[in-house]
């Protein structure tokens, strides 16, 4: 379907159900559509299923989702961190689900759902807490577990321009997991540093096919970007 | 100083301090590999691998090709490594999502991978993601992936806990990361050999400070000699 | 004229030459769609799809965003569809390899898939890639992955064989592509519903100069009217 | 391992064992790597055991190696082409052995043996002849067929510019199975139409990391870019 241009992230989200499952990209906070999960902390769904590497950092975005109780369940593979603080305190408390996956396969697991696939058979975790009560196989002579894929309603990512067809670049290692995670969800919102007409990106260097993409939202994350060289800003034709 | 070129049992003079840990196995990796260095010491093997060996460094958050960090002034909050920390790309780097960045790891890519560790076991089992205790928030990233991913994967730790327990054991009682997937482990006081291929027992291959009946009594492990 | 606007039973006159096949194909596509055009028949339907309409094409050997063929002088041999017939790339067009194509095929996200076929069950099998004939040299690309991957295949087809056999069968005699995966058939002769949520009996949506009767009997199968 | 920049197409194809597995890029002619099968066909290698989509076309390449009886089986997604006699020749008088994968799960298994997972459960081919005393599992109600992942001693793959690192950008739809074969390989081989400098490519457009490649090798390819614009040569930074 053709490409929502949004004009805000509450819009670009849109209405969320309540118990949807929502994938957030993002890395620590490299990726992180913080705009975005403003957005959905603002629209107010909640009983939700978080797909996220990490469980959020420090009083915003995911680590408030999570204070404010919008998240039962979560799904990722790191979520300690020094400063997650209210997923800990959750966690502790019994009021969040984890199901804590190996970052590779979590990853493969969405690529899995977005490529229509039904489950594979992989090395990590063989042997391990995590794989308890899996399948396993012994393939070529490597044990292996096998592992479902894992997809949702919304997928919230951030990355770095998007062109009129949505068509998505990302930016260094903001990449990680806005990718897979665009191919797996019924709906799919990216927030952007900038949305510039069809064509714009050369098709060669497209990272996510537009096809992935149901809307847009341009942010201006000139804060975030402070670090880069302007140079760096044209760097990709 | 490779290990290939020390006689079995040799052993230096004192126990090596981390950045001496840090030189020993960077004098280990092959001009040309591709190596993914773990969270924690394994990140000072960085600082020893010499320049102009084509060594490539790969960070599992979706870069080949990592430099050392940046001047202050210069840190891009979009370019980071697997611990979070600011880094660099480098002439011919590239970056990958993290689907492609963990079939890299995978699919046996990688040369080397340098772990940190809780526990070892001398069959090469590792334990490095949980210390077990009761109530902790658990955590894993992509510790299991990096176990069983690449072509070797070797440990960086301290030889002993600070309460002075044995890390090298004959099995792991921490929750495990990865089944007979290390092969050598470079410690401060010790390089060893562990692994499936090994039939259990550990191999000594150099040491330092300690004599190998020193060490086997603090381990409370027989070692072997490397083959002569 | 989509089929929806058309009562059921309704009938033209006369049958369809392949434009008009092509062009009843193309009036159900929406706006804003994103389809895959097979071999064959199929690839007449882009001729008929509506300009400014946000419709996109994906050719499975890695491109979304296909363009018709080049001027002669244009060609580039690097630039083809999926029957190596030469194409072109409009702005916003997208480069990808063959499991990155096919993921996004296999994975749901192409909306329409319209696909040529030798024979189509009412229950929506389809046979679309081999003769079953002995000896010959079989070959399948992507038509199982192309079969079962939309969100919606569709068959182009003439509803009889050059010998008068009819395509549309109660059960398929041919080397099946998919099983109960094609939910429509366009043909010269009519528009009929199929597939597993029919229970086996397929639905006439519109006819072109023949009636109902006729066609069940050129079929040898009842065919139910669309439901009020 | 540092990229081997050969002079040769023969010297990047270097020593090949009789009984090897060779997959071969290319959808058709677009991304036959024409230079390096003839290198191999010159190697003399025998009993080969090839993987590429289709079987060879007219006199050369993969046709010509078919013909001199070196390849003993072939797995690939469509071998009949009007131009295909030798592969048909050598087929129909049991001189070939074939293994027919439809050519997404083909791209899939290839893909799954670079990413080191033990094969995966797909819905294409299931309930077919292809898929004939294949494992089957149904999957949220979908039914699905298990598939090992394809490996191969050696990749023959043609892409567009390879950099001093050996990473690979590729041209349009000739890009079609060269990622994948190249992650498959235990030695991937790459002809580009030029080498340039490592840091000559984005980062951000690499499709193939260097890792995944052992020798490239530059091939004067004007007359197979013959209808391209001469501007379209320059559009990868």
């Amino acid at each position: 379907m053709t490409v929502q241009l949004a004009r805000t992230p509450q819009e670009a989200v849109g209405d969320v159900a309540d118990g949807s499952t929502v994938m957030i990209g993002g890395f620590g906070p490299a990726g992180q559509p913080v705009e975005l999960i403003d957005a959905l902390l603002e629209q107010g769904a909640g009983d939700l299923v978080v797909v996220s590497n990490n469980a959020g950092n420090g009083e915003d975005a995911l680590a408030r989702l999570i204070q404010l109780g919008r998240v039962r369940r979560i799904v990722c593979s790191f979520p300690r961190q020094v400063d997650s603080w209210h997923f800990d305190e959750a966690y502790r408390t019994g009021r969040i689900e984890l199901e804590l996956v190996p970052q590779g396969n979590l990853a493969e697991r969405i690529r899995a759902a977005g490529a229509g696939l039904g489950g594979f058979f992989t090395p990590t975790g063989y042997g391990t807490p995590l794989a308890e009560g899996k399948e396993t196989r012994v393939v070529d002579g490597v044990p292996m577990v096998f592992e479902s894929p894992l997809r949702a309603d919304l997928a919230l990512v951030k990355a770095f321009r998007a062109d009129g067809a949505g068509n998505l670049v990302y930016r260094k290692t903001a990449r990680n997991f806005g990718p897979v995670m665009a191919t797996a969800a019924r709906r799919t919102v990216a927030q952007v540093t900038e949305v510039l007409p069809a064509g714009s990106i050369d098709p060669e260097s497209v990272v996510t096919p537009g096809i992935y993409v149901d809307a847009v939202v341009p942010i201006d994350s000139t804060t975030v970007l402070a670090g880069a060289q302007p140079s760096e800003r044209g760097a990709t034709s | 100083m490779s290990a290939e070129t020390i006689p079995a049992g040799a052993r230096g003079t004192a126990p090596l301090s981390t950045a001496q840990m840090a030189a020993r196995v960077a004098a280990d990796i092959r001009p040309g590999s591709y190596v993914n260095l773990g969270i924690g010491l394994p990140t000072l093997v960085a600082d020893h691998l010499p320049a102009g060996a084509g060594i490539t460094l790969h960070t599992e958050n979706g870069l080949l090709g990592m430099g050392p960090s940046p001047r202050a002034d210069l840190v891009d909050p979009e370019l980071i490594n697997a611990g979070k920390v600011p880094v660099t790309e480098l002439a011919g780097a590239s970056y990958f999502h993290q689907a492609d960045s963990f079939a890299m790891m995978r699919g046996g890519h990688i040369d080397v991978c340098v772990l940190g560790a809780f526990q070892v076991s001398a069959s090469g089992d590792l334990a490095n993601w949980s210390t077990g205790r009761p109530g902790a928030v658990p955590a894993v990233g992509g510790a299991m992936d990096l176990a069983v991913g690449a072509k070797r994967s070797v440990v960086m730790m301290k030889l002993l806990t600070k309460d002075g327990e044995p890390k090298l054991v004959r099995e792991c009682t921490l929750p495990l990361t990865g089944v007979g997937c290390v092969s050598r482990i470079y410690s401060d006081l010790a390089v060893i050999d562990v692994g499936p291929a090994l039939d259990g027992e550990a191999r000594l291959v150099e040491s330092y400070g300690v004599s190998r009946r020193e060490l086997e009594e603090m381990l409370g492990l027989s070692l072997a000699s490397v083959a002569a």
